[in-house]
């Protein structure tokens, strides 16, 4: 039995993009926000360190800044006019959400305190800036909670643990989606004049990560089969400090207190990479320079790991041979008690799983797969833009992770997720509300659930041959040592390879549950599913750019090569074949130039 | 700026109020007990009774608890001070353990109906309690 | 269909809550305990004769004797262990530390009343 | 080291009674719970159902009983529970299938408690944020931790008692609300945490702060609502 509803506006996924969109779509259209989780277990609740706006609450600073730092982390492949648009709005995201509860941390006068990040720079004096407001270092956590809650006192329908499958789509226009219930394993269509895709990034392809098991790509994927493009979908962000093996994020926020990176040796390495910023520079400039400790043999006890230390010794001195100073001008002297109020849950993370205190011992880290530069293509309203002449593709939205604005170019600057999803949540979810009301209903296809009826029977009736646990292990190594953090033409020629074989072992899947209700089992293969055809995207967008820029460092081509490949990098599949086009880069005021920090 | 809200604004209704009585009756009950026992030992309790019965008459200070021991003149036992220290616990003890029984039997009864009939039991069983406790002490 | 529930009365017992679970489970037991022994004591105050030696024989009986003292006075001292915490929010951290001092206070003067209640029922 | 793994299984599609099962898998003592529950899914039996996202102990999906105590599987690692790890649902809520629980009841009574900010008065005139010192921000800085994971709620012996009882989680919801010095609404939750399946079926049993994956001191914030309640003090 099929179950049908209809909505204006219908938003996929519960983030905090997509509870931003439901909440400012639903105060005009009726609303409805799907999600494969409960929307508190989405996960934006595992962002940590901030949410960066030039609120210069605790020192000078400007729109212009953050702009131009944003633009500099983008390692100049960000579209400067939705760069500027972003930041502009950002003072004004940050208090909207202080205006509806969320518990800032303060300062002393009782404003919303903020801390430096990775990246963030006074542009006059080069130093770092204190631009991320945070409360504690579960920032993410609260925008979740408070936007869920929020959403709650507005009445927006919600519909938890429906995992949508398919997009609908008629004469060229979005109508709708289609989603299983999986308490039920009903098929729910919903009838919609405009969807919004807020489901996130596709982090678990790779080994180390720092992303949830719901990270599968569903919301790319599920566009990308009904042929919309995917933009820029070789920058792929790795965090550099990553829990050991767990891939479990630290909080560039303990780099923001002062924390500092020490390799095998027991040196600080940083000032050789990053001479001005050292410990602070963006994170692809850190996650490539831990490599290249490690490569060099550096890592600790000649392991692939090096330490971060937080201990309040350490920082103290260190910030003293820096000339780091408080905002009064006071030299910085840190307690562990001060450390442990701002950074409690790296401190329980670090108990949990390591069994180790960080105010006393240094952390082991690695670096570790993290964000979703690329994505579905839109412009800064959050609609859907099909190619390189900006068509909107009409009643199709997508804010957060999954799209790309693009904001993050070819590496995200830190906080600027948190940021990214609260500004084009906002937006698309206004945008979609106001063309729901002046557009009518495009009447469903024929038999609108066939396509995702046919993918689910295919997993039910393969030979059962392989197993889709160990393809997914495989997937998820061969990613990581071969379309990791630094990437070379043989290595990703041989993951393509890998990634042949392992879409055509796919085939031989099957589910052996064959209930209807909470099939885990069905649905875990259906996300590798997805997982299998980002990642071939992925790769063939990697091999494709040949240059480093970004996140994306090339061995074969260790140069930015702005005179061929300052552009964007479209990709869609016609005829089964995979086929890549180009998107000029918006640039009003920043020239790009070499990046140093 | 202080935030305290006014009487009205507490949420103070019989539960909450009852919350609190179980408590001050807990201490109360306690300051009974204590004075039940320094009385016994002024009127000469250490020569003339065990500490069970101590314990017994600090528990409920009603004559009959001291008649099998060796106290030689029941009289100050059974004046008009003892038997109101009495009949103040019997109706703190009562009140605090009638209202453990609603208590437990709110924890598994969750319909209005059926919690009503408890209420209106628990004070039919206070009234008898309390009347049959008061008989017994002032006529002892 | 999916199961009704699993938190029946037993399972709930099982349920491993430490300490102050079972504190918990001892005062209500501790309460009900009192609760029926003055409910009857009084009842045979009141009635006296035939019928109330008769019930007087039970609760003078000394394992009667033993647990009522049980229940009066753990019911007493957890109460005042709760009643200081209620009133003292603050305290509430140093939970576990309370439960010990409750167990020090208690084990002794139970353990000596249990064994004066002993003597003096077997040696008479 | 070897692990035997016992988990309660129940499929509503084929079974008619819970059972459990047994596994014997290899495992780490740094592995978690979640991990191993991973392997027998990928390697054993794929219908075996469980919530998990984050798998890092802070979305909350993965509350079960392991070894007869309400922990997060994600932080419930191997070494901390020895050989043999028994893992079953949360308890007092409806098992839909194996591990998976109908989590309806908990979050109707979220819901109940206003779980958002009120704050009616208009904006400081220049628009900004509305002004908390470091120490009323601090108040109830222990309560915005909950992630609604419902390890405390389901060690209740007052919410396995009956279902209408708020339960932990929606008060530790209302004193982050209650006492954040910008919210208006303290009035209204105090009075619905005053009804008789409110705040009066606490009975300071602990198991709540004991189960609470974030530590938070969940007694501590229920008595100090209690409190509230009586002297209106909302410092």
């Amino acid at each position: 039995m099929t179950q049908n509803h209809q909505f204006e506006v219908v938003v996929v996924g519960a983030g905090g993009a997509g509870l931003m969109a439901g909440l400012y779509a639903s105060k005009t259209a009726k609303t409805a926000v799907i999600s494969k989780l409960y929307p508190t277990r989405s996960h934006t609740g595992a962002a940590q360190g901030g949410i960066s706006a030039a609120l210069g609450n605790l020192e000078e600073d400007r729109v212009e800044w953050h702009t131009y730092d944003s633009v500099k982390g983008s390692d100049y492949l960000g579209d400067q006019d939705s760069i500027e648009f972003m930041c502009q709005e950002a003072p004004q995201a940050i208090l909207e959400l202080e205006h509806m509860g969320l518990p800032f941390d303060r300062t002393p006068e009782g404003k919303i305190s903020q801390r430096p990040f990775g990246g963030h720079t006074n542009n006059v004096t080069g130093k770092p800036v204190r631009r991320a407001a945070h409360a504690a270092d579960r920032t993410g956590h609260m925008i979740l909670q408070t936007l869920y809650q929020q959403c709650l006192k507005n009445n927006v329908n919600f519909y938890d643990e429906f995992q949508v499958l398919d997009l609908l789509t008629k004469d060229g226009k979005a109508c709708g989606v289609v989603a299983v219930e999986l308490a039920t394993g009903e098929l729910h269509v919903f009838h919609a004049k405009a969807v919004i895709f807020a489901t996130g990034g596709h982090g678990r392809m790779w080994e180390i990560t720092s992303n949830a098991y719901a990270y599968t790509g569903d919301g790319a994927a599920i566009t990308f089969r009904r042929g919309i493009p995917l933009e820029d979908m070789e920058f792929f962000q790795f965090h550099p400090t990553g829990i050991y093996k767990l891939g479990i994020l630290i909080t560039e926020g303990v780099r923001g207190e002062g924390g500092i990176l020490i390799n095998g040796k027991g040196e600080r390495f940083m000032p050789k990479y990053a001479p001005t910023v050292k410990d602070l520079a963006s994170r692809d400039v850190i996650s490539r320079a831990i490599y290249m400790e490690i490569r060099e043999g550096r890592g600790v006890n000649g392991s692939n790991y090096i330490y971060l230390d937080v201990r309040p010794e350490v920082v103290n001195k260190f910030a003293a041979l820096d000339g780091r100073t408080n905002p009064d001008g006071s030299p910085i002297k840190v307690t562990a008690e001060e450390l442990l109020h701002k950074l409690p849950d790296i401190v329980d993370f670090n108990r949990v799983y390591l069994g180790i205190d960080p105010m006393t011992q240094p952390m082991p880290i690695q670096p570790t797969a993290h964000y979703t530069m690329g994505g579905i293509p839109t412009n800064r309203y959050g609609q859907v833009v099909v190619d390189d002449q900006g068509t909107i593709y009409p009643g199709l939205y997508a804010a957060g992770e999954v799209a790309c604005v693009s904001i993050h170019g070819a590496n995200r600057l830190g906080t600027n997720s948190l940021l990214d999803l609260v500004v084009f949540g906002k937006y698309s979810g206004l945008k979609a509300a106001e063309y729901a009301k002046s557009a009518d209903f495009t009447p469903l296809p024929n038999d609108p659930t066939a396509f995702a009826s046919q993918q689910f029977d295919a997993l039910r009736n393969g030979d059962g041959k392989e197993n889709a646990f160990d393809i997914g292990r495989e997937l998820k190594k061969v990613m990581f040592d071969d379309v990791g953090v630094f990437r070379i033409e043989e290595g990703m020629k041989n993951a393509l390879t890998k990634l042949a074989e392992l879409r055509e072992r796919f085939k031989h899947v099957r589910v052996n549950d064959s209930g209807k209700t909470f099939n885990t089992e069905l649905l875990n293969a259906w996300e590798l599913g997805n997982l299998l055809e980002l990642a071939e995207v992925v790769a063939t967008c990697a091999l494709n750019r040949k240059e480093s820029r970004g996140g994306h460092a090339r061995e074969d081509y260790s140069k930015r090569d702005d005179a061929n490949w300052l552009k964007h990098t479209l990709i869609t599949r016609k005829n089964g074949k995979l086929e890549i086009s180009y998107k000029p880069v918006v640039i009003t005021k920043y020239q790009p130039k070499e990046r140093v920090y | 700026m202080k935030r305290t809200l006014p009487i009205s604004k507490r949420g103070l209704n019989f539960e909450t109020i009852m919350w609190f009585f179980t408590r001050l009756s807990a201490l109360a009950m306690y300051g009974f007990i204590i004075i039940g026992m320094i009385g016994a030992l002024v009127m000469g309790a250490r020569m003339n009774m065990n500490f069970a019965d101590v314990m017994r008459w600090a528990f409920m200070s009603n004559s009959t608890h001291v008649q099998s021991t060796n106290i030689p003149d029941i009289a100050p036992w059974a004046n008009a001070f003892w038997r109101l220290v009495a009949s103040g616990f019997l109706l703190v003890a009562s009140a605090h353990g009638v209202h453990g029984l609603v208590v437990i039997a709110d924890d598994y009864l969750v319909k209005p109906l059926q919690r009503n009939v408890v209420r209106l039991l628990s004070i039919v069983m206070l009234v008898s309690i309390g009347l049959i406790g008061l008989y017994v002490i002032w006529t002892a | 269909m999916e199961l009704k529930r699993n938190a029946g009365f037993f399972t709930a017992l099982k349920y491993k809550g430490q300490g102050p679970m079972l504190t918990f489970i001892l005062h209500r037991i501790g309460g009900l305990g009192m609760g029926i022994f003055v409910t009857t004591h009084i009842l045979a105050s009141f009635l006296s004769g035939d019928v109330g030696n008769f019930i007087n024989g039970i609760y003078e009986h000394w394992l009667f004797q033993i647990f009522i003292f049980f229940c009066a006075l753990f019911h007493g001292i957890n109460g005042l262990r709760i009643t200081l915490l209620d009133l003292f929010p603050s305290l509430i951290p140093h939970q576990r530390e309370a439960i010990w001092v409750e167990w020090a206070v208690f084990i002794p003067v139970f353990s000596f009343a249990a064994f004066t209640i002993l003597t003096t029922a077997l040696g008479s | 080291m070897e692990v035997t793994l016992k988990v309660f299984r129940f499929n509503p599609d084929v079974d008619k009674k819970w059972r459990y099962e047994t596994y014997k898998l290899e495992a780490d003592p740094t592995d978690r719970v979640l991990d191993l529950l991973e392997r027998v899914k990928g390697y054993t039996d794929g219908s075996l159902a469980f919530r998990r996202s984050c798998a890092h102990g802070v979305c909350g999906s993965d509350a079960l009983r392991i070894n007869g105590k309400n922990s997060l599987a994600c932080k419930a690692l191997v070494r901390d529970y020895g050989e043999k790890i028994t893992v079953e649902p949360i308890m007092g809520l409806k098992v839909i299938k194996d591990l998976i629980v109908d989590m309806k009841p908990f979050f109707d009574n979220y819901k109940k408690i206003l779980p958002f900010f009120i704050n009616d008065s208009p904006l400081p005139a220049d628009g900004k944020e509305r002004r908390q010192s470091i120490e009323q921000r601090e108040r109830f800085d222990d309560t915005t931790k909950c992630i609604l994971c419902a390890c405390c709620t389901t060690s209740c012996p007052s919410f396995w008692a009956s279902d209408d009882y708020l339960g932990p989680a929606a008060m530790v919801t209302a004193h982050r609300f209650i006492f954040d010095s910008r919210d208006e609404s303290a009035s209204e939750r105090l009075h619905i945490l005053s009804e008789t399946s409110g705040i009066a079926r606490c009975h300071t049993v602990f198991n709540c702060t004991m189960a609470c994956p974030r530590e938070i001191q969940i007694t501590k914030a229920i008595g100090e609502l209690k409190l509230a309640m009586v002297t209106g003090n909302l410092e």
